[in-house]
């Protein structure tokens, strides 16, 4: 899973695999730590939850 | 501060994600996933320094050399010794789980006493007194041979103590259970005269035919048996088994061939008189027969012929020709007896038909033959103190020929005929046919002594139990048998420590026959067993102390052998099944199962294939065109004149037409869950029949009926 | 009581008579999850799964759930990616229905394994060359994706919503939506293959044997193909068995007609795929194996020719063609018949792939191993559906799952249930 | 990981049916040597736990011509399609549990990682893999005859034959004590092998052209011209292996001198054995 496991080696397959997990994984994170520091941002600056 | 619901709402979801992030999860995930590595309830085996012992195993007949690995003080594994003479390296099943039976919790673990239905310990000073109080009762009312006694075999220097115990009691009713040497020698006994016993040199007989003897089924030594077998590939001798199942060493054999069951001895003698008629034998051997040599011929030709024993044996006449043409013209023929592991029933007819074979084809004392040698003698005790009692005593008739007959005439009697009975590894109320009324007449006998190391059917039987060491803990002399061409004298030595209280079974004798004192006492002045064996093995105990082996004889024996063959000549009757019912029911020998009064260990019962054993159902097997109506591993009732069992059924095409075959060693009613109440004991459905002559049990089965059940 | 907890303007049952249902399926759920609790306390002696058996029925079940829940991926690909706006109207559901598949797959897993505790080794000490390996990630991260996914929906519960930040959260999640959607359907794609591929790759086992692209075999892309085919089915089956309990309509015909349109040409397609891939196996992979197809549907009490025909031509062919033929597929009844017997078919080719390939002699000498599921075995299978019934009437009384539910029940409320 | 010399092993051996007497040793042997625990009931044999299982195997004909052979079935540990080291096992355990060993070409089982997904069982066509589904229990008293050379399994975990790797690992201990490069063939002899009292197990290194398993299998060094995957068939005609045509390249190989034998340790289609019989690898079409 993390390249200090002792299984991993830097071949073609674990490169693809875990390239992409980690990306998919980036992607889910980074998107939803965006999305709640953006309604963080969101709900100081306005304070309605009128607009949709 | 007042904690409303929304900073409550806060605290709780703050304090979940900051548990979330914190090492806790990963700590208590890692934890307990290293927990499941070394959960407490798995056994972790202590680790210490590795060592080999050399022993000998004594489960059987066999005699072979073990190896046992021991890490500090305790045996981990035994396995077979490289170079020993009789089993190099090698070993079988029963041996190799031998450490099954050491640390079995179901051993007898120290002395009991009989309370009613249940056992109380007692300690071994309790036990040999009251024994030998009871003895002591026994001598004074001057009925020495009340005291009666069994042991499984009459060789090496235990079965001495327990038959030097016997005679300076003064009891002449010690017996032995049928074993292949005792019919060995009963054989040998009938064609050579007494005092001998034959062999057979199977590994360099380039033709084996095998009367049903389980050569790779534990006829025999068995380990040596299958390297015999398995060299024949190499040297290209030939194999032919006569029996009426496809048993392993048929399926091993060159050919099978089916006879009908009981008929063997009427085969064997048709090869005869083949061989006679087409003057196929060794006329110089011949010339020097005894008994009416022509009278045997004129029997044959006349009642024997291959013609008449066709529709008899179920073997074509032609074949009959054709095997015993190839059998006398081989090289190096032998003709080999004793049907499955050879112990148990057997005919004498049968075995002496088949040695005749060997006989008349000239093989005795040659290379590849049948060895007729003196039965081997290397044990020298000091002469017996005899008190009058014990002389008299010993002018005494048997209570009977054989063991069985002693039971029934137990059974028979209204008065007691045996007072006390010693039972010394041998489990009569499970191997003799009949088994119940084993039972019944143990239960007849007043005083019962077991000496066992298991709770087995017989020593529930008994008033006092002496238990003694397995073959691990104990020394003992073990000397070959069996059938094996070379004599050799194995030592069985203590590797380990006794786990429970337990003793030799030869300090138990020399520790009663002590407490009895007076001549009694004088003839085992022996500090110990261990004493005693070295004294009465003074020619071999340098090499057996040494090597843990001491070869006495190898190499073809020398020297002319007698053969008479009068016994044959007087046309012995064929023993017949007892009942009317059309099928025949036989024991099948499994080399996984001991037929012998030992329960197979765990581990062996876990080999057993579930066309034998399923769940607590013994299978029979059964050839599809006599199982009609019965399914493949459907239900049935199997009866005989002796009982009923519910079986299963497996449709063998390997078993002849018409015969019924149940493996022997199931069945066991004692309490140990791994080994016991699994399947029916084949010898509480098969009564004995005695063999007129011979005075031998020569049941080899019995007639049956199965139906659905 | 829970009327402020209830959608705006929705009308549902009350809340004893709620109650009282959830309890019913709650009992059910409580004997599955003793038997849960028995497996994982007592161990797998629990089952009659043996030596042959490693895989069987909740490894089928497992399989399963996860194809009939590929309706939540097909949906959003389509929605998102494609753009196809109708199914915004059913997305909602498809999605809860996916998140109680895949819930489901991830908890029949953690009771399936022999080492629950260490289920995690899958992760850590991750063998990448194993189908399964790759179940276990994209599994993992597609239920990820749909919690992502199931949450604004959670968030637009009356009282939740109220609260500015969640409203503010539940308003961006929609917004990044497609981009957490697009990452789904490529998760969704490996793991529903992989699924397919941990059968296919097992050489040692020519039932189950294909050869394929690279290092997938064409099970990898025949199982994908078959849950965004019969993955609709479910959630269409699911939507109409809601609406008839409710008593309500729920998703206008028109979505319905586009998601059973779609599924199928997608049956279609797989199962014209699926008849080449078993004429190919058959004539071609078995033969060189040894092996004639007889050998795997004759000689045993159970599996037939049936199965196989049962599955493709019943299961397969019909379905497919009732839903492409515009009539057929907007006659009620022949809709239902047709996702019903999708939804069957999907399942049946699970259990084939799974059981039937255990079952098969390999060895010429081997013989056909049967097996009955124990109690255990059958509570902890329908445990899960006993969940998924609890949650979809929780979420459907407290949530906006059916965006036109008001609309289509605007005049009269009909009679209502949980 | 280094190797004691530049050639990797290659360990294998030949089971001799016509010498199989089918007595059990090998079995009983296995058991005791590996710590294989036993329960209760232990005739279904579909959950029984025996790394050797032998198999009794019929001609399918009926009396008298029946005949029937002793198939003894340790884990074959595969080399995988082309030998390349991807076994039906190894190539499907999702955590790295079993693995092949490229030095010695054994298949090894980590117990205390696999974690019991059971899908190595189900990709082993020769069912060689065993679950403990019970947690091993002894007797009291008899966890005294365990050896410490080879861990009892908790239950949850699949198990199966190491070519009792422990033997291996000591007798290169040994070596390396003793300053020699390399094991002797006689010092590493699996449990089986040793206690077979027919003699008929042959162990040692299929590359090695001095071990007896080579002089009886003659290897065949190239791939077998009608199917690539096929590696290391045997030359000798009376050598087959169990499935070979899967392409799962056992280690373990058989020897008969019956053709029906021979024929049982495959599929074959109607007429096809006749076809195949006599090709015996890569050279014998030369």
């Amino acid at each position: 899973m993390f390249p200090f496991n002792f299984e991993w080696a830097w071949d073609i397959a674990h490169v693809v695999f875990f390239g992409g997990f980690w990306y998919a994984i980036g992607i889910l994170g980074a998107g939803m730590t965006f999305c709640i520091l953006k309604a963080a941002y969101d709900t100081m600056k306005g304070n309605g939850a009128s607009d949709h | 501060m007042k904690v409303d619901r929304r900073s409550f709402l806060g605290l709780g979801l703050g304090a979940v994600a900051g548990i979330a992030v914190s090492p806790v999860g990963i700590k208590l995930t890692d934890d307990s996933s290293i927990w499941t590595q070394n959960w407490p309830w798995t056994p972790v085996p202590v680790d210490g320094e590795v060592s080999y012992e050399s022993s000998v195993c004594s489960l059987c007949p066999g005699s072979c050399g073990i190896s046992v690995r021991k890490i500090g003080d305790r045996p981990v594994k035994i396995e077979g010794l490289a170079g020993h003479p009789i089993n190099d390296g090698g070993a079988c099943l029963h041996g190799i789980a031998g450490l099954q039976y050491l640390y079995d919790p179901s051993r007898v673990k120290t002395p009991l006493k009989k309370n009613g239905n249940t056992f109380e310990a007692i300690s071994w000073e309790d036990a040999i007194s009251l024994v030998a109080a009871k003895l002591a009762d026994i001598r004074n009312s001057n009925a020495p041979e009340r005291l009666a006694g069994i042991m499984d075999k009459d060789l090496g220097s235990v079965s001495a103590l327990f038959k030097r115990f016997f005679n300076t009691f003064g009891s002449p009713n010690i017996y032995t259970l049928p074993t292949l040497e005792s019919n060995l020698q009963a054989t040998a006994a009938t064609v050579h005269g007494k005092g001998q016993t034959i062999a057979f040199d199977l590994e360099n007989a380039d033709f084996v035919l095998s009367f049903g003897a389980g050569l790779i089924e534990g006829w025999g030594s068995p380990v040596n048996g299958f390297k015999a077998n398995a060299s024949r590939k190499e040297r290209h001798a030939k194999l032919y088994q006569i029996e009426p199942r496809l048993s392993n060493t048929a399926a091993n054999a060159d050919k099978w061939i089916p006879v009908k069951p009981g008929t063997e001895a009427d085969l064997a003698l048709a090869m005869c008189a083949v061989i006679l008629k087409k003057k196929l034998f060794d006329s110089k051997a011949v010339a020097n027969f005894k008994g009416g040599v022509n009278k045997l011929n004129a029997l044959l030709q006349k009642t024997y012929a291959p013609s008449k024993m066709a529709e008899t044996t179920g073997v074509k006449s032609s074949d009959i020709d054709t095997i015993a043409t190839l059998f006398a013209k081989a090289k190096m023929p032998v003709a080999v007896f004793g049907k499955g592991r050879g112990d148990g029933a057997q005919s004498l007819k049968e075995l002496v038909a088949v040695h005749t074979l060997n006989c008349l084809v000239g093989n005795i004392n040659k290379k590849g033959g049948a060895f007729v040698q003196p039965e081997t003698a290397y044990l020298e005790f000091p002469a017996e103190s005899m008190d009058s009692i014990a002389t008299d005593g010993l002018t005494k008739a048997k209570a009977g020929r054989y063991a069985h007959q002693v039971f029934e005439k137990i059974n028979a009697a209204s008065q007691p005929v045996v007072e006390a009975l010693f039972v010394y590894n041998a489990n009569p109320c499970y191997t003799l046919h009949g088994a119940d009324n084993i039972k019944k007449a143990l239960g007849k006998i007043p005083f019962v002594v077991s000496f066992s190391s298991f709770l087995d059917e017989t020593a529930k039987q008994a008033d006092i139990i002496l238990p003694i060491h397995t073959f691990v803990e104990r020394l003992e002399d073990v000397p070959s048998c069996a059938g094996l061409a070379k004599s050799v004298v194995g030592l069985t030595k203590p590797v380990s420590p006794p786990i429970f209280d337990t003793k030799n079974p030869g300090d138990a004798i020399i520790l009663i026959a002590k407490a009895l004192e007076g001549d009694i006492a004088q003839s085992f002045e022996w500090d110990s067993y261990d004493d005693c064996l070295e004294s009465v093995t003074p020619g071999i105990w340098d090499d057996l102390s040494e090597e843990g082996v001491a070869v006495i004889s190898e190499g073809i024996p020398t020297g002319s052998v007698a053969v008479n063959v009068s016994f044959l000549a007087d046309n012995p009757a064929t023993v017949q099944a007892q009942g009317d019912d059309s099928l025949t029911l036989i024991p099948i020998d499994n080399m996984r199962l001991p037929s012998a009064g030992t329960a197979a260990s765990p581990f062996a019962v876990k080999t057993v294939s579930d066309t034998i054993l399923k769940g607590t159902d013994s299978v029979v097997e059964i050839n599809p065109l006599t199982a009609r109506g019965l399914e493949d591993r459907g239900y049935a009732t199997l009866t005989t004149p002796m009982g009923t069992a519910r079986v299963r059924v497996n449709l063998n095409e390997g078993m002849m037409p018409g015969v019924i075959g149940m493996v022997e060693g199931l069945g066991h009613d004692f309490d140990n869950k791994y080994v016991s109440n699994k399947g029916t004991n084949i010898n509480d459905l098969i009564g004995p029949v005695i063999e007129s002559g011979s005075g031998l049990d020569a049941a080899f089965g019995i007639k049956a009926k199965i139906s659905k059940a | 009581m829970d009327s402020a907890l209830i959608p705006e303007g929705a009308k549902r049952c009350s809340f004893p008579k709620f109650a009282i249902g959830i309890a019913i399926v709650g009992a059910v759920l409580l004997w599955g999850v003793y038997a849960m609790f028995l497996c994982w306390f007592k161990g797998l002696n629990q089952t009659n799964m043996n030596d042959y058996y490693g895989f069987a029925l909740w490894i089928w079940a497992d399989l399963a759930v996860i194809a009939v829940g590929g309706g939540a991926f097909f949906t959003g690909l389509l929605k998102y990616i494609f753009k196809v706006d109708e199914l915004k109207n059913i997305i909602n559901f498809a999605v809860i229905i996916g998140f109680i598949c895949y819930s489901s797959a991830l908890l029949i897993l953690a009771i399936d394994i022999g080492q629950p505790l260490r289920g995690w080794f899958i992760f850590w000490h991750a063998n990448v060359h194993s189908m399964l390996t790759e179940v276990a990630f994209c599994l993992s991260c597609y239920f990820a994706v749909l919690t992502i996914e199931f949450i604004p929906n959670i968030l637009e519960n009356r009282q939740v919503n109220r609260v500015p930040f969640f409203h503010h959260l539940a308003h961006n999640m929609h917004g990044v939506m497609a981009i957490f959607a697009a990452t789904g359907a490529f998760l969704s794609f490996f793991h529903q293959g992989s699924l397919g591929g941990v059968a296919g790759v097992m050489f040692g086992r020519p039932f189950a044997v294909r050869e394929g692209l690279l290092i997938w075999p064409w099970t990898f892309f025949l199982f994908t193909w078959s849950a965004a085919a019969f993955g609709p089915c479910f959630t269409l089956l699911v939507a109409k068995i809601t609406e008839t309990i409710t008593g309500k309509k729920l998703v206008k015909d028109n979505v319905v007609h586009l998601l059973a349109k779609i599924s199928g040409w997608m049956i279609t397609t797989y199962i014209i795929a699926k008849i080449i891939d078993t004429i190919y196996w058959a004539t071609v992979t078995i033969p060189s194996l040894g092996f004639k197809l007889s050998h795997f549907y004759t000689n045993n009490s159970f599996y037939g020719y049936w199965i196989l025909i049962t599955e493709v031509v019943l299961c397969g062919v019909v379905p497919g063609a009732l839903l492409i033929i515009k009539s057929t597929r907007e006659n009620p009844t022949l809709r239902l018949i047709a996702i019903v017997l999708g939804v069957i078919g999907v399942c049946l080719n699970r259990w084939v792939m799974v059981l039937q390939i255990m079952a098969v002699p390999v060895m010429s000498f081997d013989t056909w191993a049967l097996y009955i599921p124990s109690w255990q075995e059958i509570a902890t299978t329908i445990l899960p559906v006993a969940y998924g019934i609890i949650l979809i009437a929780i979420t459907y009384r407290y949530l906006p799952v059916f965006p036109q539910e008001q609309e289509l029940n605007s005049i009269e409320p009909a009679t209502e249930a949980e | 990981m280094k190797q004691e010399n530049n050639k990797a092993h290659k360990f294998g051996m030949v089971i001799d049916l016509d010498k199989c007497t089918g007595c059990g040793s090998c079995m009983v042997s296995c058991m005791s040597e590996n710590n294989v625990p036993f329960k209760e009931d232990e005739s279904n044999k579909k959950d029984s736990i025996t790394w050797m299982r032998v198999y009794k195997i019929t001609n399918g004909k009926s009396f008298p011509d029946t005949e029937i052979v002793y198939l003894p079935r340790p884990c074959q540990h595969c080399g995988g399609k082309g030998d390349h080291g991807h076994s039906p096992c190894v190539s499907v355990c999702p955590a790295t549990a079993t693995d092949y060993g490229y030095d010695t070409g054994i298949v090894s089982q980590i117990y205390t990682r696999c974690f019991g997904c059971r899908y190595c069982m189900g990709a082993c066509p020769y069912h060689a893999r065993y679950f403990n589904w019970w947690d091993p229990k002894w007797p009291e008293g008899m966890e005294n005859y365990l050896s410490p050379n080879v861990s009892p399994r908790m239950r949850g975990v699949v198990e199966k034959c190491s070519f009792c790797y422990h033997r291996y690992q000591a007798a290169r201990d040994k070596a390396y004590v003793d300053g020699r490069d390399d094991i002797e063939e006689q010092e590493y002899q699996t449990a089986c092998t040793t206690a077979c009292p027919a003699g008929a197990i042959v162990f040692g290194d299929l590359n090695n052209p001095a071990h007896a398993v080579h002089q009886i299998v003659k290897p065949d060094p190239h791939p077998d011209p009608r199917n690539k995957h096929i590696v290391g068939k045997s030359r000798n005609p009376n050598v087959f292996r169990l499935l070979e045509r899967l392409g799962t390249n056992p280690k373990v190989y058989y020897l008969s001198e019956r053709e029906w034998v021979r024929k049982a340790g495959d599929n074959y289609l109607e007429g096809e054995w006749d076809e195949i019989k006599n090709h015996h690898g890569s050279s014998s079409h030369d």
